[in-house]
């Protein structure tokens, strides 16, 4: 008996004793010390544990902000803005901080890959590809869609394109269509006779007002307008500025304005002729006949703007010396779109501020540009997508921009692109385009790519922004500027001509020299080596000069403009306002840093809501959270409301940048998009009457809690017990 | 030899908190916009993980910095407030120090900032009950950040792991590295050569970082041009070093 | 005469029905019956409860435990601004449960109250296992639990102490101070039961007995000591017990809260711990009494009638107190104070509220003011039911509702519990297993005691009446 | 069965038997200490000493120390450029490991040991700046051949010597002695 109990008390005590072992060399050697190893070669510029700074430009968005990245030891650690750059002075916005989590996001495309096979290609073969695409096909049948940066790919394939009579690229971009970029510079070109896009000197002015512009957001430039917002009331030597913001719906930047004036969506450009006829009779003189035929009392009513508050703005408008009118947004996104672009550049002519310090200009061009390539407007988009649809293309290369996620559905894409033989994607990410792609042939994230990039708006100067790798690409991804040259070449003939480059770089060089000796420049150099060395050291070249241009002021109060109401589609009872989120915009959902932030607005993280009126929602019995249905005539969508304190009672809004139904884990199945709703509708200038539909709100009876930083308790004093 | 607790000898003087402070921020509220991109950068710079949905609609997020607004009026007199970024505020006497038991939240003397030792922290989380500005976030989990985004880790900044109190340094590593680099030129660190990660990248420059108890720098410029700042529950007598400048 | 001679023995057989003290047994036959109370074989019923018990302890304390070192406090409801939970709220609660043991045993031994001397060992009991309990609760709300060593003093080559200046320094050492006082406490009366269990016990009891009997033969000069001691201690712990629960207040008053930062909070605490004690004494009694054999001649309705007086006057002092706290508060005119107790009364869990004023104040006002129902085990143990119930809700609403309100309402929100609720039920059974552990290895009645308040009582006559009287022992 | 078994316990057999499982248990979680004390198995048996003898100076391979946080470890380019004109590197078994680096363009996997932990931010340059030299930290190298510490690295030790630089320097004294000199 105790034999056999000494023998189990010893097993067990072994047993302890395991365990205490295991225990106690978790602490050991192995755990303790990890291997490292050094480098075989010690890079240029790198000393062991001290970071590497490098210039480029940032790719988050089409602004072309300089960023400096901290590198260390080959990994980015973090993005800054390029102080030198003269669009953002050294300023980023929460992209362009986060796009670091694009490049080492867990859910990029790591090789090349064929749509159905389980194996990476190589990229001999997906060069291969590419050459027979260009090769096998006419020239008419191969497109090319890219993103809305012009930038030197859209260089490189324009070349290519004139060359062999492809057809031309396109541009497009989901924050183009919001933007309403095409009315914008349609507007300039109707009013002072030459297309480009507008510049408005916001820091200088003394009264703005903004007709529906999110500048603050993500309008143009979102980083280059804030500065100038900082100086509208970091006045200086003069007095704080007021801004006045006309919208429906108080964005981020109208929650900053003075004066937040919520009128009737559709009624814009009737506000806009009233106010400059009532500062017209102000200033005295013959009343322009743009203004003339404006019926101030008609105007206030059907925009439900008191008479004496349109007196009192027009009041400002008038005396200041420094007056300015910015459209943009949903404003520009109605059927009426191009008139209330038209009535606002008009009252900046009335204020007489064209080219002054604090007034309106006509953005600078690129150092290398001749006219402003704006990008594809949502009716061109729609006739590229009938030619898809029809069988006329056989190729469609895509490259910078989601078509599947940012076009609206209605325009028929998805169905069109089944039309196309190959769809060949450059996507860096596993998006929904490169989901839908026959071939995707990753190209390098932005920050492990070579380039450069023009500048529409937002920069005085003409601005070339330069862009080099900060690090090594991380994946097995190439670069699309050289998949295209090495297909050219394999294609040979015309195709081989108009590319006659050994890669990317010497393209670059080759483009970036013809700066060379230009004058007033930013640097010079006495060879194109050292200039291409320079233009990627200082993250780009501008020239030292003011290279906006001041519209003529004559022919803009001379037209007459027409102050209809806008139309509106749809059976509803709601206007309904899609605005881009200020954090995510169009490709910033897989970013789980730019998911946590909070909207500017709301605070809400990681979702999509409906702004509604607390009235609204009282009348209707629906609470924070409870998931409604929003039905257009284009379709319909299930989400949780925000009950927004400061949107009119008839709109809801709802903003834009989720619902992806691929783009990797963070983005993926979260939220939904707003494009489902939108229909065909168009405005003059052919850009999409985004907000120009009525929806119809049903409930569900279901609750879907949005993750919201703020406190409700705390914010709206929901949730505390009853009055206080 | 070792040496003994009662080797180090600090003058009483120095124990207690100034008035001036050394390092303070000056935050412009009117021209704050909200865009978030000081939280991002404060992110990226400090290694701060992300949550997910759940946890940050639950208050957990771990946003060192955060904006707040609030709404005064009814439709259509609304009015959004200004925008109040509000980070730790690296009080003088900060209630958060004398209440953690294991000295992992004590002040600087050297730096005179609210000093969160990671190591030391065992989690009772006592100095963000007790922070009246709430600006201390606690490590819930091990939130995960899958490969390759470890990458961006900044070598600079401890990476913290579950149980773990943590909250704004003032970018205390920005200001060890100018004032080593500075040391190894053999001269001053001077205002402006660096600055936290939130100011450097606020697009509106509403966010200003520098020496508060130097009369030249441009927060006591700022500081002393407009008069009318404010100092958050200054009340408590908490000496912060972040002014707010509220409106126009 | 005879009809007085028959009403004074009526009154003299009522008197010894009534009270203990009046009602002598052998010692023998005494010793006996506490020996068979305790080693009576289980019944089934005892271990189905024990195993039901076990195995919510070792899921709800243990595993989920495990899981949240594990996994971080993320499993829990804590969240910004309630980072403190239901496990400070456990904390303050079973620490107000130990409080009921040394109030009864040492201050009602202090002041000579006869009636503490059979329940003073089930107090003492609950004292010390009701600060294991509280142990654990802290322990438990620690993100690193396994760095825990840094809260102690202790000589370092970090050069490293803990922080004297924090609250929670002074209540780690408050607790352990009372949790080593209170053991010892409980351990010097037990040793003359022990001694005599190890005299009446064979095999391994007899063993275990004579381990803790420490030699116990129950000479004079051993019982001279013993008493020394005992009065020593009686003494020495009043003032830790009541440092202990102030201190532990000061974890709140000390804090720059609305709400918590109130200079009534020591006694407040005090106090409240005394009401939840005494309440968790009674139910012990109601339960040991109708369980356990032999009992019903030691606890008596003379006991829950004392105890019941005792609950009254206390749950006045609390509501006291409480109003005390309340008004100098309110009077204060901090508007986040008002913001916080108007959210006290009319927040989510306002009902809680007006629950634990009913529970503390109405109920024991209600019921303990009739001795006849004061004298009802089952009704005053509803009553002591109730009371802990409503002492729990005070520290829920002073712990995570009121954490809920600050001076950054950008901040608030509610606090809803994850896996707490599991811990907080493991402690509450592990409290009970290690009493039922407890009632079958010591005897839960401490015999001597009772033995020596019967030979100090007796019955005497002066005339006609029947006069108890008490002789002094010491 | 309880008090047999403590019964035989208490008879010289079980005595034995107790004593034995106590040795035993002492000897494992000796043998557990024992293991964290050991030092990693480097790649190469790389002789310090040798080196040093030649009048290699520290901050020739490791020049990160005067630059930088980080020593750094030397880069094989570095190493081949002496090895490489040396006749031994092609035949010395101890040194196929680096021709074998080199040779394939692999690096060499070493494991440094004198580190520090995550949440310790040490800076060599600062010390270096403070005239302290490679040697009061990391030993006589003269007579190592593989590095190892020549004592441990725990903040005590970090701390006493900068009580000790500090000296009478209030100043000083409240730099190095405090938390946020090394921990953020």
């Amino acid at each position: 008996m105790s034999e056999q109990f000494s023998r189990r008390d010893f097993l067990k005590l072994a047993g302890l004793g395991a365990a205490t072992t295991a225990v106690l060399t978790g602490c050991g050697p192995a755990s303790r010390y990890v291997k490292r190893e050094p480098y075989m070669e010690m890079p240029e510029y790198t000393a062991t544990g001290q970071s590497t700074y490098y210039a480029t430009t940032c790719r988050e968005c089409a602004a072309g902000c300089g960023l400096v990245v901290r590198t260390h030891q080959g990994r980015a650690i973090k993005t800054e803005g390029n102080a030198n750059h003269p669009l953002n002075l050294g300023k980023t916005c929460a992209r362009g901080q986060a796009s670091l989590q694009g490049l080492y996001n867990p859910d990029r495309v790591t090789d090349p890959i064929k749509a159905g096979s389980p194996l990476p290609m190589d990229w001999d073969a997906a060069i291969q590809v590419v050459a027979d695409a260009l090769k096998n096909n006419k020239p008419e049948e191969v497109a090319f869609l890219m993103g809305m940066a012009p930038d030197h790919l859209f260089d490189l394939v324009s070349d290519l394109a004139k060359e062999t009579g492809m057809n031309a690229p396109i541009r497009f971009g989901a924050l183009g269509m919001f933007e309403a970029r095409a009315t914008l510079s349609q507007a300039a070109g109707n009013l002072f006779g030459e297309a480009g896009l507008p510049y408005f000197d916001v820091g200088g002015a003394q009264v703005v007002l903004s007709f529906g512009a999110n500048f603050l957001e993500t309008w143009l430039s979102p980083v280059s307008y804030t500065r100038g917002f900082t100086g509208l009331r970091e006045a200086q030597t003069k007095q704080r500025g007021t801004l006045v913001q006309f919208e429906a719906r108080m964005s981020a930047t109208g929650g900053k304005a003075d004066e937040w004036i919520p009128l009737r969506p559709g009624t814009e450009a009737l506000v806009a002729l009233a106010i400059g006829k009532l500062a017209a009779e102000i200033k005295g003189g013959a009343m322009p006949r743009a203004f003339a035929g404006v019926d101030v009392l008609d105007a206030a009513s059907k925009s439900g703007i008191k008479l004496e508050t349109l007196e009192h703005i027009a009041g400002m408008f008038a005396n200041s010396a420094g007056a300015l009118a910015i459209p943009g947004g949903a404003a520009l996104g109605q059927s009426n779109g191009l008139e209330v672009a038209e009535a606002v550049l008009a009252l900046n002519a009335l204020a007489d501020n064209f080219g002054k310090p604090g007034g309106m200009s006509i953005s600078a061009l690129a150092p290398d540009q001749t006219e402003y390539h704006r990008p594809a407007s949502a009716k061109e988009m729609q006739d590229f997508i009938q030619k898809m649809a029809g069988g006329k293309f056989k190729v469609l290369f895509v490259h910078g921009v989601n078509p599947f996620f940012e076009l609206p559905n209605s325009l028929g894409f998805h169905s069109a692109s089944k039309n196309v033989a190959q769809l060949i994607s450059f996507s860096t990410f596993r998006d929904e385009t490169a989901r839908e792609a026959n071939y995707v042939f990753p190209d390098h994230h932005g920050l492990e790519a070579w380039g450069y990039q023009r500048v529409a708006t937002g920069a005085m100067q003409p601005v070339l922004s330069g862009a080099q790798p900060v690090v090594s690409p991380f994946y097995n991804t190439r670069a699309t500027a050289d998949v295209m040259i090495a297909a050219a070449q394999l294609a040979g003939g015309s195709f081989a001509q108009a590319l006659p480059y050994a890669d990317e770089v010497e393209f670059l060089q080759t483009k970036v020299a013809s700066l060379l000796g230009e004058a007033d420049g930013s640097f010079s150099a006495p060879n194109p080596q050292t200039f291409m060395a320079y233009f990627q050291q200082y993250g780009g070249w501008w020239r030292n000069m003011d290279g906006r241009v001041a519209p003529s002021a004559s022919g803009a109060l001379n037209r007459s403009i027409k102050g209809d109401m806008a139309e509106f589609a749809g059976e509803g009872e709601f206007f309904f306002i899609p605005f881009v989120s200020p954090t995510l915009a169009e490709a910033g959902a897989n970013k789980p840093w730019l998911q946590e932030l909070p909207d500017p607005t709301t605070t809400v993280m990681w979702n999509t809501w409906l702004e509604m009126n607390p009235e609204t929602a009282h009348e209707l019995h629906i609470e924070n959270d409870d998931v409604v249905r929003v039905v257009s005539d284009a379709g319909a969508l299930e989400l949780p409301v925000y009950v927004y304190p400061a949107i009119r009672p008839d709109t809801v809004a709802m903003p834009f940048g989720q619902g992806h139904t691929a783009y990797g884990r963070y983005a993926e199945g979260r939220g939904v998009n707003p494009n489902d709703l939108l229909g065909q509708h168009f405005n003059e200038a052919g850009d999409l009457a985004f907000a120009g539909m009525k929806v119809k709100i049903e409930k569900t009876g279901k609750k879907r809690p949005l993750s919201r930083l703020e406190s409700i308790m705390g914010v709206y004093g929901e949730g505390l017990g009853e009055e206080h | 030899m070792m040496a003994t607790l009662s080797d180090l000898k600090i003058s009483e003087v120095k124990l207690s908190g100034k008035e001036a402070g050394k390092w303070g921020m000056v935050i412009d509220q009117d021209i704050c916009t909200g865009c978030q991109a000081c939280v991002a950068a404060c992110a990226m710079e400090n290694n701060i993980s992300f949550v997910g949905e759940e946890d940050a609609g639950y208050g957990r997020s771990m946003h060192w910095i955060r904006i707040e607004r609030f709404w005064e009026g009814e439709y259509p007199e609304v009015k959004m407030t200004p925008n109040q970024p509000m980070m730790c505020q690296q009080c003088g006497q900060a209630p958060c120090e004398p209440v953690c038991p294991a000295f992992a939240t004590v002040h600087s003397m050297a730096e005179e900032l609210n000093l969160q030792v990671y190591n030391r922290c065992v989690g009772t989380r006592y100095c963000a009950n007790n922070c009246p500005y709430q600006v201390r976030s606690f490590n819930w989990r091990d939130y995960e950040r899958p490969e390759p985004l470890p990458n961006q880790l900044n070598p600079d900044v401890t990476v913290r792991r579950r149980g773990i109190m943590e909250k704004c340094t003032f970018c205390i590593q920005r200001i060890h590295r100018a004032q080593d680099q500075a040391k190894a030129e053999g001269r001053e660190v001077v205002d402006g050569e660096f600055t936290t990660a939130c100011a450097q990248a606020c697009p509106a420059s509403a966010i200003t970082f520098g020496r508060t108890d130097d009369p030249a720098s441009l927060v006591s410029q700022l500081m002393k041009r407009r008069s009318h700042g404010v100092k958050h529950l200054e009340e408590l007598g908490t000496l912060p070093n972040v002014t707010y400048f509220k409106g126009g | 005469m005879a009809d007085h001679k028959n009403h004074a023995e009526h009154a003299e057989a009522h008197l010894r029905e009534k009270h203990l003290m009046l009602d002598p047994l052998p010692r023998g036959k005494m010793n006996e019956m506490v020996m068979e109370s305790m080693t009576e074989k289980p019944t089934w019923k005892f271990w189905l409860v024990f195993a039901v018990l076990s195995v919510i302890t070792a899921y709800g304390l243990f595993y989920s435990w495990g899981v949240m070192i594990a996994e971080g406090l993320g499993v829990a409801g804590v969240n910004r601004p309630a980072y403190w939970g239901i496990f400070l709220v456990n904390t303050v609660f079973w620490i107000g449960i130990s409080h009921a043991g040394t109030f009864i045993s040492a201050i009602l031994r202090v002041f000579k109250a006869e009636f503490r001397r059979p329940f003073t060992r089930a107090a003492e009991l609950m004292t010390t296992f009701g600060l294991v309990q509280a142990g654990f609760s802290i322990f438990m709300h620690m993100g690193r639990v396994w760095l825990s060593y840094w809260l102690m003093p202790y000589p370092n080559q970090r050069m490293l102490w803990p922080n004297f200046h924090s609250p929670l320094s002074w209540d780690l050492l408050a607790i352990t101070t009372y949790l080593l006082s209170s053991t010892m406490y409980l351990f010097l009366p037990l040793i003359p039961d022990v001694a005599m269990a190890r005299d009446r016990s064979t095999g391994w009891r007899k063993t275990f007995y004579k381990v803790l009997a420490l030699g116990f033969r129950g000479t004079e000069g051993e019982w001279t000591h013993l008493r020394n001691a005992m009065n020593i201690f009686a003494f020495a712990i009043i003032p830790v017990m009541f440092s202990v629960h102030t201190i532990v207040s000061w974890d709140f008053a000390a804090a720059m809260r609305p709400g918590w930062n109130s200079t009534i909070f020591g006694p407040y605490f005090v106090v409240g711990a005394l009401h939840s004690g005494m309440g968790a004494v009674i139910i012990v009694l109601a339960v040991i009494r109708s369980t356990m054999k032999h009992m019903k001649y030691f606890i008596r309705a003379e006991h829950f009638d004392a105890i019941g007086k005792l609950m009254l006057i206390i749950s006045m002092t609390w509501a006291y107190f409480f109003f005390n706290d309340y008004m100098v508060q309110w009077y204060g005119g901090d508007k986040w104070t008002k913001q916080l107790f108007h959210f006290h009364e009319a927040g989510p869990l306002g009902w809680m509220w007006f629950a634990m004023l009913i529970f503390n104040v109405a109920i024991p006002w209600a019921i303990l003011w009739n001795p006849k129902w004061r004298s009802t085990p089952w009704l005053v143990a509803v009553v002591g039911i109730f009371i802990n119930i409503g002492m729990w809700f005070e520290r829920y609403i002073i712990v995570p509702i009121s954490l809920t309100i600050n001076r950054m309402p950008f901040t608030w929100r509610l606090y809803e519990p994850g896996i707490e609720i599991p811990l907080g039920i493991g402690t509450l059974t592990f409290f009970i297993l290690l009493y039922m552990a407890a009632s079958k290895l010591i005897p839960l009645i401490p015999v001597w005691e009772v033995q020596e308040g019967q030979m100090a009582h007796e019955l005497k006559k002066f005339g006609r009446e029947t006069v108890v009287t008490v002789s002094e022992l010491e | 069965m309880i008090k047999t078994f403590f019964d035989w316990l208490k008879q010289p057999m079980g005595m034995i038997a107790v004593g034995i499982a106590f040795l035993v248990l002492f000897s494992v979680a000796a043998f557990g200490l024992y293991q964290t004390q050991q030092a990693p198995e480097q790649p190469i048996q790389f002789p310090h000493k040798t080196h040093v003898a030649f009048g290699i100076q520290c901050l020739y391979c490791h020049p990160g120390a005067s630059k930088g946080p980080s020593a750094g470890i030397p880069t094989q380019e570095k190493c081949w450029a002496c090895h490489n004109q040396i006749q031994k590197t092609q035949t010395s078994a101890l040194l196929a490991p680096l021709k074998d680096a080199v040779i394939g363009n692999t690096p060499i996997q070493w494991v440094p040991v004198a580190i520090v932990p995550d949440f310790v931010q040490f800076n060599h340059r600062a010390h270096i700046a403070a005239g302290r030299n490679c040697e009061e930290c990391h030993g006589d190298l003269t007579q190592m051949t593989i590095y190892e510490n020549p004592q441990v690295m725990n903040m005590g030790w970090c701390l006493n010597c900068h009580v000790e630089a500090a000296g009478e320097d209030q100043e000083k004294l409240i730099k190095l002695s405090d938390c946020g000199t090394c921990h953020y």
